[in-house]
């Protein structure tokens, strides 16, 4: 049975399905994008265990020889890793879409269109059909921040004021452009990267990594192949300074949304850097490493300081995301085993994590019909569950032992302590420190504290289905923490294929 | 200089005095004029050459290009018409609703 | 099977129009757009069933798969004109609608005959046959003042390029002393006369002007917005697919063997053609004249097959016109709906298509993502096959350039797709309703654009093996 | 049952009973049921601790592989009982419970899923502890380290209504996370150095013979982190905060969990500290200077727990210093019996303020009468803490002092803690208990009921005979103890003596003075000087840096993008303007271009 194709497509015929489905019977359309979820997820799992008892799935088909492109899909430890996150955000998505009305159709097609590409990315081993797959996870966004998407004029200060209100900045359609041009920007570095890589043989072109990974290109073409993808892919993690599409974008878009957005597309720019960029082009990477380290490190401090000065809370998730995203690609530089595992597991723990945020931000939004942290307070008595909720995710974002943050940030950390730049282990540490910060200060002044307003103790607690993603996701989140070696197992192994090539290079 | 340079440069002239006509004046029919003049530049280049290269090719060559520049003022003739009827002038430069 | 076959029935139907419209009662006279059509359609359906190859009049006439594929190109933008023309032909000018299908009729025996032509003489004489019912076509509704002006322009411009074209010629045939394109290269090989560099120069504006290359591009967006919606669509397609047939038998055949003295020319056109094309594109609000800048901004990724001086690079440049015929003809449809029912061209009678004729909104929606080149429609394969060809010819900055500068496509590209599924309709905007023939030209058209991009092999793979028959 | 499974049991049974009030909803809405299983798990795991106690001369270690990175194991999760982790699972044990017992009665008056929630983190905390102290590598400790300050902090913060609370709770959190930092970071050390967090392994590295370098790092680094959980100066500021919570709270915190987990990880890794001089000075004058410090400041106070927490702070001080000192004995036994009494006084204080409903001493008095039970404790303990033999402080405080004999100046600041200690704590108490009452509610105290008097009575009986466990103590873990009377013993405590006296002199009138000290050192005292700092540290430089970030992430950074469109913008429209739609201008332009290829074809290559 063809299981990564059917991880990969069961969205897209579900989407297909929805289409022919009547637009009135919003039940339906639920349900059976809730079960193409499931079903992607439960396949997920059995793909991780799959490799985990060593026989990792792979699927393959040429498509266009002349062109070298194949169908080729492999879901080796980080794949399956992977996998099953975008499972669990997209299933957790899902449910947390329950109270869209507008165009409710449209909104789930595009969603499970988007999260296609993602399986896709995650498991193709045809970097050309990666391509694909890329794009269709970031063009969907275009529409669904802007049309399901939500407008927070922020009144232009500053020197460039007047060019900023000519954006409208903060506006939904300023927001999805935005993040649609940047990312098809970086698309394109991608591509010609690609070429790069795929046509080194000369007049032919093949685009399967694992032949790719055989090659050795000249230092040349790493040298400059490599900053392409690593900008390309990097304006997707968030790399300063091509991360100023996320605020906007997470800030506007609906939910679930930003859930898949921060929580998973992310994951995919930070991937292409370290399987792509790092593994294909290793001599690019060692010598660049210093400069990816470097922005990484920056970009952990510099989200946690930007986010500390956010008033509105779905743009401190999405600042922090960008702090988070730097650890990854903190994690990459270092190159060495811990880092990259850290790094692979913080992609993982950060998706859960941030996911869990925007689930509750949505959630509390719904509610208090405000985002506006100052004006919130006391929500805890009227919602307790979503207070727990928040504090479990902000505890599992400030790395605290016992939450899958830690294992991922300690990881990183000690990568980079023993790494050739033992320094960028500071920045990083001090950018943990800065979350506690800026996160339990947020939870403080939305649910600690007398109630604002006379309203808000009668705010009701989250109900029904939309506890389903909550308790999902923090049980991910604890289970992730307790016993790691559930990703890690897969993760590790994988690690260790891949790294040899960089550190053969290392002058230890 | 021998005779068919002279012909490509009474050629070159012609062509060089229709563009100038074609830049400088207004009247379309003026500016259809000029569009001749250039048309039968080539024609003297075409004759000259097959002076050069013997056989009848230029010629021939020459006589379709007459041909068609005049199926082609033709047309220019009919838009010219056009033009008057809807704009009551045939100065090309009225006419510069479309732009941008 | 006799190598003119194509043509010579494509002049018969011309006649068997025209008869029909001298002897038809003015009153149903839409059968003769039927009529046509159908002929059209027979005509490609034969290209197909039937194996044709050869040449005529010692080799000034020739039929090989690369003409073919233009034929194809030529006969499937007229078909689809001509069914999109239908109704507006009846409801704008239904006792002189004869003509009209006769004059595309006759445009495309030029087209077709120019892409077998290996003759200048041939070349130019149906180059003229193409353009002439061109300049007529544009203003065929003779009471629209835009129309006249436009076709006045482009007429200008064109008599003018015709006239460079034809001295450009003369003095190629002067250099060289031969008209036959074989000749031509063989006697090239050895001259570097000032005179042929000269000459070729001058016949590459004469061309460049036909395909709308920066700078000789300043008729089209004119001409687009002046003349009738139907015909742009046909406009916008076949002639330039026509030139660059000729830039293709002139440029890669007759003179390879001073491709070094005009590639430096041809590269800087192209540069400018994509540049200029896309950032004139960025602030239109005229979705012709939108389309128009974007299509010459395509022609600037055609120009880049042109470039590759390779089998693979006319390959993909045909692969590109196949693309490019399905998704601009299509748009054109969609635009030529939405103007019959709103009377206006402008980006705000776009507002919320999408909720009022759902199936519209998406081909629109389709259309442009094909020309953004976007994953799974045409146009990214397009895009695609031209800078893997650009790859292997080396044009490294030349790739990054274009990919850059598609994503600055894309932006005006989304700017229309926000006004039809981002905005809301403002009040009076009526649903849009579309005839069946129209209906008909959407549903080919896109149905071309998704296959080419769902399954490009077959085409890949016929495009390289006409360009490889050609480029040997 | 073997000894495993009991070691098992003794963190088990807390998370479990945590687990079953905080997940099922029906048990976390009745404060009764959950206070149940809350002291059944308390009261179960607790003498698994003692049925352990026998065990301690053969310490094992139950491991299981937590992280595999690189094919090989990082890091285990594991329990190790040996002879320094089993006294400190009976008193952690001990203490909870009690405090455990006391909430009971004293947290009657809450809502009922008030008390789910508080007895949840009760045993949560519990559970955070015990593993703690059973951890057998760093990377353990560490993680349970965090849980203890994030229980803490929920504790501290258990009034969540009251800003100043979430205030409190905050700012314990932050500041013990910053001190965690440092911790962190020794972890990485740790792993670089000895490329393991096992202490076993550490401890035999260092064995075979001192790192070549960086010997010093490690521990310092760990310093960090225990001055940050018990309070030595200058990270002590949260401490008096922490009053926030509920009382019993402050019990647990100040006596067995929070500040302990400090002391003890200090003992636990004392090895790293022997190997490295210069750091153990430091910890040595740090744990001096923190101890007078904070004794000066629990002299000026008013606030009853306050001058109780800066007690705690200053106690504390005196353990560090014994470690540093090298004397890792003294100070785990002052551990020990310092839980005891200061759990004692801390209950004893709250049973007061839950009967007259302030914390302010100015209004208290005369307590003594109404409330006997509560006043005899409270004296109890404050004779422990005094020092006064027979009691258990006593027997600590030698020790102490006994350590420090080398240590002149050390010596000296700790005889002056000896001294202020009894005299502020006599104070506290004459205040409270003796002289007038100073107001209404004070008049007619009532004694609160046996569910919180049993608790302390049964602390009180340990405050006065936990002492004589010297002996056993030094045998578990192995030892030398003995109370050598030197001059130094007898002269401590005729300063305890001394400071009891001076205190009944100050204070001890019917009508007494509240500050008996002179202004200047009042004023000094109560300046929180290094309170200030944190504050400036904190608006003033880390919010305003972040304000910088954020605007120019928002105008420069962003502008420049936005920049970039404008202009792509201004130059389609600049283009427009060359489309006149003047014919004879695109004729131009054609011949311009013509132009220009010709030149570039004839004489461009």
């Amino acid at each position: 049975m063809p299981i990564l194709s059917l991880i990969v497509f069961t969205p897209l015929l579900a989407a297909i399905v929805l289409m022919v489905l009547p637009e009135r019977s919003r039940i339906s359309i639920r349900v059976t994008s809730i079960a193409a979820a499931g079903l992607s997820l439960g396949l997920s799992i059995v793909a991780l265990k799959h490799f985990l008892a060593g026989d990792p799935l792979r699927e393959t088909l040429t498509l266009v020889p002349k062109l070298g492109i194949s169908y080729a899909l492999y879901a080796d430890g980080w794949s399956s890793v992977l996998l099953l996150l975008t499972g669990i955000i997209l299933f957790a998505g899902c449910w947390a879409s329950w109270t869209i009305e507008k165009r409710e159709r449209e909104f789930y097609v595009l969603l499970l269109v988007l999260s296609t590409g993602v399986f896709g990315v995650f498991v193709c081993l045809d970097l050309f059909l990666l391509f694909l797959f890329y794009e269709i996870a970031v063009l969907p966004m275009y529409l669904l921040i802007g049309i399901w998407g939500s407008s927070k004029r922020i009144p232009p200060r500053g020197p460039l004021a007047r060019i900023i209100a000519r954006f409208d900045v903060g506006g939904r359609e300023y927001a999805a452009m935005k993040l649609t041009l940047m990312l098809l920007g970086g698309s394109a570095l991608i591509l010609v990267g690609i070429l790069a890589m795929a046509g080194a043989g000369g007049g032919t072109f093949d685009f399967n990594m694992e032949n790719l990974a055989r090659e050795h290109f000249p230092r040349g073409l790493q040298m400059w192949a490599f900053p392409l993808l690593w900008i390309g892919f990097g304006s997707l993690a968030g790399v300063w300074p091509f991360h100023t599409w996320s605020p906007d974008g997470h800030a506007s878009a609906p939910t679930a949304v930003s859930m898949l957005h921060a929580g998973v597309l992310m994951k995919l720019g930070a991937y292409g850097v370290i399987r792509i960029g790092m593994v294909l082009l290793p001599e690019g990477a060692q010598a660049w490493a210093p400069w990816v380290g470097a922005i990484a490190a920056l970009n952990v401090v510099y989200g946690a300081l930007s986010a500390m000065a956010q008033t509105d809370l779905k743009y401190v998730i999405a600042y922090s995301s960008v702090s988070h995203m730097g650890v990854v690609l903190l994690g990459a530089a270092t190159m060495t085993v811990n880092g990259w595992n850290g790094g692979v597991f913080q992609m993982f723990a950060h998706g859960i994590m941030t996911g869990m945020f925007f689930a509750l931000v949505g959630l509390v939004y719904e509610r208090a019909h405000t985002r506006d942290i100052p004006a919130m307070g006391g929500f805890a008595k009227a919602m307790p569950g979503i207070a727990v909720c928040f504090t479990l995710a902000g505890l599992s974002s400030l790395g605290l032992p016992g939450t899958a943050g830690f294992v991922a940030e300690f990881l990183v950390f000690l990568g980079a302590y023993e790494s050739n730049h033992a320094l960028w282990m500071m920045p990083a540490v001090l950018g943990a420190f800065f979350t506690a910060i800026y996160v339990l200060r947020a939870a403080r002044m939305i649910f600690w504290g007398p109630p604002k307003t006379a309203e808000f103790p009668h705010l009701s607690d989250a109900r029904g289905p939309e506890w389903v993603a909550l308790i999902l996701l923090g049980a991910m989140i604890l289970l992730f923490g307790i016993w790691p070696r559930l990703a890690l197992d897969a993760i590790d192994p994988t690690t260790m294929t891949f790294l040899p090539r960089l550190t053969g290079l290392l002058p230890h | 200089m021998s005779d068919v340079q002279f012909c490509l440069l009474l050629a070159a002239l012609l062509f060089s005095i229709g563009v100038f006509g074609l830049l400088t004046r207004r009247n379309a029919i003026a500016i259809l004029l000029s569009i001749e003049l250039m048309a039968n530049a080539v024609n003297i280049n075409l004759v000259a050459f097959s002076r050069v290269h013997g056989g009848a090719t230029g010629q021939v060559f020459a006589l379709f290009a007459i041909a068609l520049t005049v199926a082609e003022v033709a047309v220019g003739l009919a838009l010219v018409i056009l033009m008057a009827r809807q704009r009551r002038t045939i100065d090309v430069g009225e006419a510069t609703d479309l732009r941008g | 099977m006799d190598p003119l076959l194509i043509d010579l029935s494509l002049a018969a139907l011309a006649l068997l129009v025209f008869a029909a419209d001298l002897l038809m009662p003015s009153e149903e006279k839409r059968g003769l757009g039927h009529l046509a059509c159908a002929g059209l359609v027979v005509i490609l359906v034969t290209t197909f069933v039937l194996d044709l190859r050869g040449d005529a009049f010692g080799g000034a006439f020739v039929l090989d798969p690369l003409a073919l594929w233009f034929k194809r190109v030529f006969l499937g933008a007229g078909a689809l004109a001509m069914l999109i023309a239908l109704d507006p032909a009846e409801r704008g000018f239904a006792r002189r609608q004869g003509e009209y299908y006769l004059l595309i009729l006759l445009s495309l025996l030029g087209m077709s005959i120019l892409a077998s032509a290996r003759e200048l003489l041939l070349i130019v004489v149906s180059f003229e046959l193409m353009s002439l019912p061109l300049y007529v076509l544009t203003a065929f509704t003779k009471s629209d003042k835009l129309a006249g002006e436009g076709a006045l322009k482009f007429y200008l411009v064109g008599a003018t390029s015709l006239a460079i074209t034809l001295y450009g010629l003369s003095l190629v045939y002067g250099a060289t002393g031969t008209t036959m394109l074989p000749e031509i290269a063989l006697r090239a090989a050895g001259t570097h006369s000032s005179l042929l560099v000269l000459g070729l120069c001058a016949t590459l504006a004469g061309l460049a002007f036909k395909i709308g290359a920066v700078p000789f591009h300043m008729w089209v967006p004119d001409t687009y917005e002046g003349a009738a919606t139907p015909f742009v669509g046909f406009l916008a397609v076949a002639p330039k697919a026509a030139g660059f047939a000729v830039l293709v038998r002139l440029y890669l055949e007759a003179f390879v063997p001073l491709a070094d003295r005009y590639q430096p020319a041809l590269l800087a056109l192209c540069v400018l053609t994509l540049v200029v094309g896309n950032v004139l594109a960025l602030t239109q609000s005229n979705i012709k004249r939108l389309l128009a800048y974007s299509g010459i901004a395509q022609i600037g990724y055609m120009m880049i097959g042109l470039l590759a001086q390779s089998g693979e690079g006319v390959g993909m440049l045909l692969f590109y016109l196949a693309a490019y015929l399905f998704t601009n003809v299509g748009a054109f449809a969609v635009v030529a709906a939405v103007g019959a029912s709103s009377g206006s061209d402008d980006l705000a009678s776009y507002r919320g298509l999408a909720r009022r004729n759902p199936a519209l909104g998406l081909a629109m929606l389709v259309f442009l993502l094909s020309l953004g080149g976007i994953p799974f429609v045409a146009g990214f394969w397009a895009k695609m096959g031209i800078f893997m060809a650009a790859w292997n010819a080396g044009l490294y900055w030349l790739v990054l350039l274009g990919a850059g500068l598609a994503v600055m496509g894309v932006y005006y590209y989304l700017r229309v797709a926000r006004s039809l599924y981002l905005e809301d309709a403002a009040e009076g905007q009526q649903p849009v309703v579309i005839g069946v023939p129209l209906r008909l030209a959407l549903i080919v058209s896109s149905a071309g654009v998704v296959l080419i991009g769902i399954w490009p092999r077959p085409f890949f793979d016929s495009a390289l093996a006409a360009a490889k028959s050609f480029m040997h | 049952m073997n000894v495993h499974s009991l070691a098992l049991a003794i963190p088990v049974l807390p998370v479990a009973a945590a687990a079953l009030i905080g997940l099922v909803r029906p048990i976390g809405r009745r404060g009764g049921l959950a206070a149940a299983i809350s002291i059944a798990a308390a009261a179960a795991s607790l003498c698994c601790a003692l049925a352990l106690l026998p065990h301690t001369s053969a310490p094992f270690v139950l491991k299981l592989p937590w992280l595999q990175v690189g094919g090989r194991t990082l890091a285990e999760v594991g329990l190790s009982f040996s002879g320094i982790s089993g006294p400190m699972l009976v008193m952690v044990g001990t203490v909870a419970l009690m405090v455990q017992i006391y909430s009971v009665g004293y947290l009657s008056d809450e809502g009922s899923g008030q008390r789910g929630r508080y007895f949840t983190w009760q045993s949560l905390f519990l559970f955070s502890m015990q593993g703690f102290v059973l951890s057998p590598n760093l990377l353990q400790l560490f993680c349970f380290y965090e849980l203890i300050g994030l229980c803490s902090f929920l504790l501290i913060g258990y009034y969540y209504e009251r800003p100043t609370a979430g205030r409190a709770a905050l700012k314990a959190f932050w500041i013990t996370k910053l001190g965690d930092v440092g911790f962190l970071i020794g972890l990485l050390v740790a792993w670089v150095q000895y490329q393991s967090f096992d202490l076993a392994t550490i401890a035999r590295t260092l064995e075979r013979g001192p790192l070549e370098s960086g010997a010093w790092l490690l521990p310092a680094l760990l310093f960090c982190g225990v001055a940050s959980k018990s309070a030595q100066f200058p990270l002590h500021v949260w401490l008096p905060d922490a009053m926030e919570g509920p009382t019993p709270v402050s019990a647990l915190l100040h006596a067995a969990t929070m500040v302990a987990a400090g002391v003890y990880l200090l003992v636990s890794t004392s090895f790293l500290f022997v190997a490295s001089p210069v750091v153990s000075s430091v910890v040595l004058y740090v744990g001096a200077f923190t101890a007078v410090f904070a004794a000066i400041q629990g002299a000026v106070q008013h606030d009853i727990k306050r001058v109780l927490a800066y007690s705690t702070c200053s106690q504390l001080g005196l353990m560090v210093a014994a470690i540093g000192a090298g004397s890792v004995m003294a100070g785990y036994f002052h551990l020990m019996t310092h839980a005891f009494f200061k759990a004692l006084l801390f209950l004893a204080a709250g049973s007061a303020i839950h009967a007259v409903h302030t914390n302010d001493l100015r209004l208290m008095g005369g307590l003594g009468r109404g409330m006997r039970w509560t006043g005899i404790f409270f004296a109890v303990g404050v004779l422990a803490l005094a020092g006064i033999p027979p009691l258990s402080g006593f027997f600590s405080k030698e020790l102490i002092l006994a350590s420090l004999e080398e240590q002149p100046v050390a010596l000296v600041l700790v005889l002056a803690t000896t001294f202020m200690t009894p005299y502020y704590m006599g104070r506290a108490f004459l205040l409270a208990f003796r002289g007038e009452a100073r107001s209404d509610s004070a008049r007619h105290p009532h004694e609160s009921g046996w569910s919180m008097r049993g608790p302390m009575l049964v602390l009180a009986l340990l405050a006065i005979v936990s002492g004589n466990f010297l002996w056993s103590f030094g045998r578990m873990i192995r030892q030398p103890a003995e109370l050598h009377f030197s001059p130094i013993a007898y002269l401590g405590v005729a300063l305890a003596i001394a400071g009891l006296g001076l205190a009944w002199v100050l204070h001890g009138k019917k009508q007494p003075a509240i500050d008996a000290l002179p202004p200047a050192v009042l004023q000094a005292a109560r300046s929180s000087l290094v309170d200030q700092l944190y504050v400036v540290g904190w608006k003033h430089v880390l919010f305003v840096l972040a304000a910088i970030v954020s605007f120019f992430d928002r105008y420069i950074v962003d502008g420049v993008m936005n920049l970039v469109a404008w202009a792509g913008e201004r130059a389609g429209s600049a283009l427009r303007r060359t489309q006149t739609g003047f014919a004879q201008d695109y004729v131009l332009a054609l011949f311009l271009g013509l132009l220009a290829l010709v030149a570039w074809g004839v004489w461009g290559t």
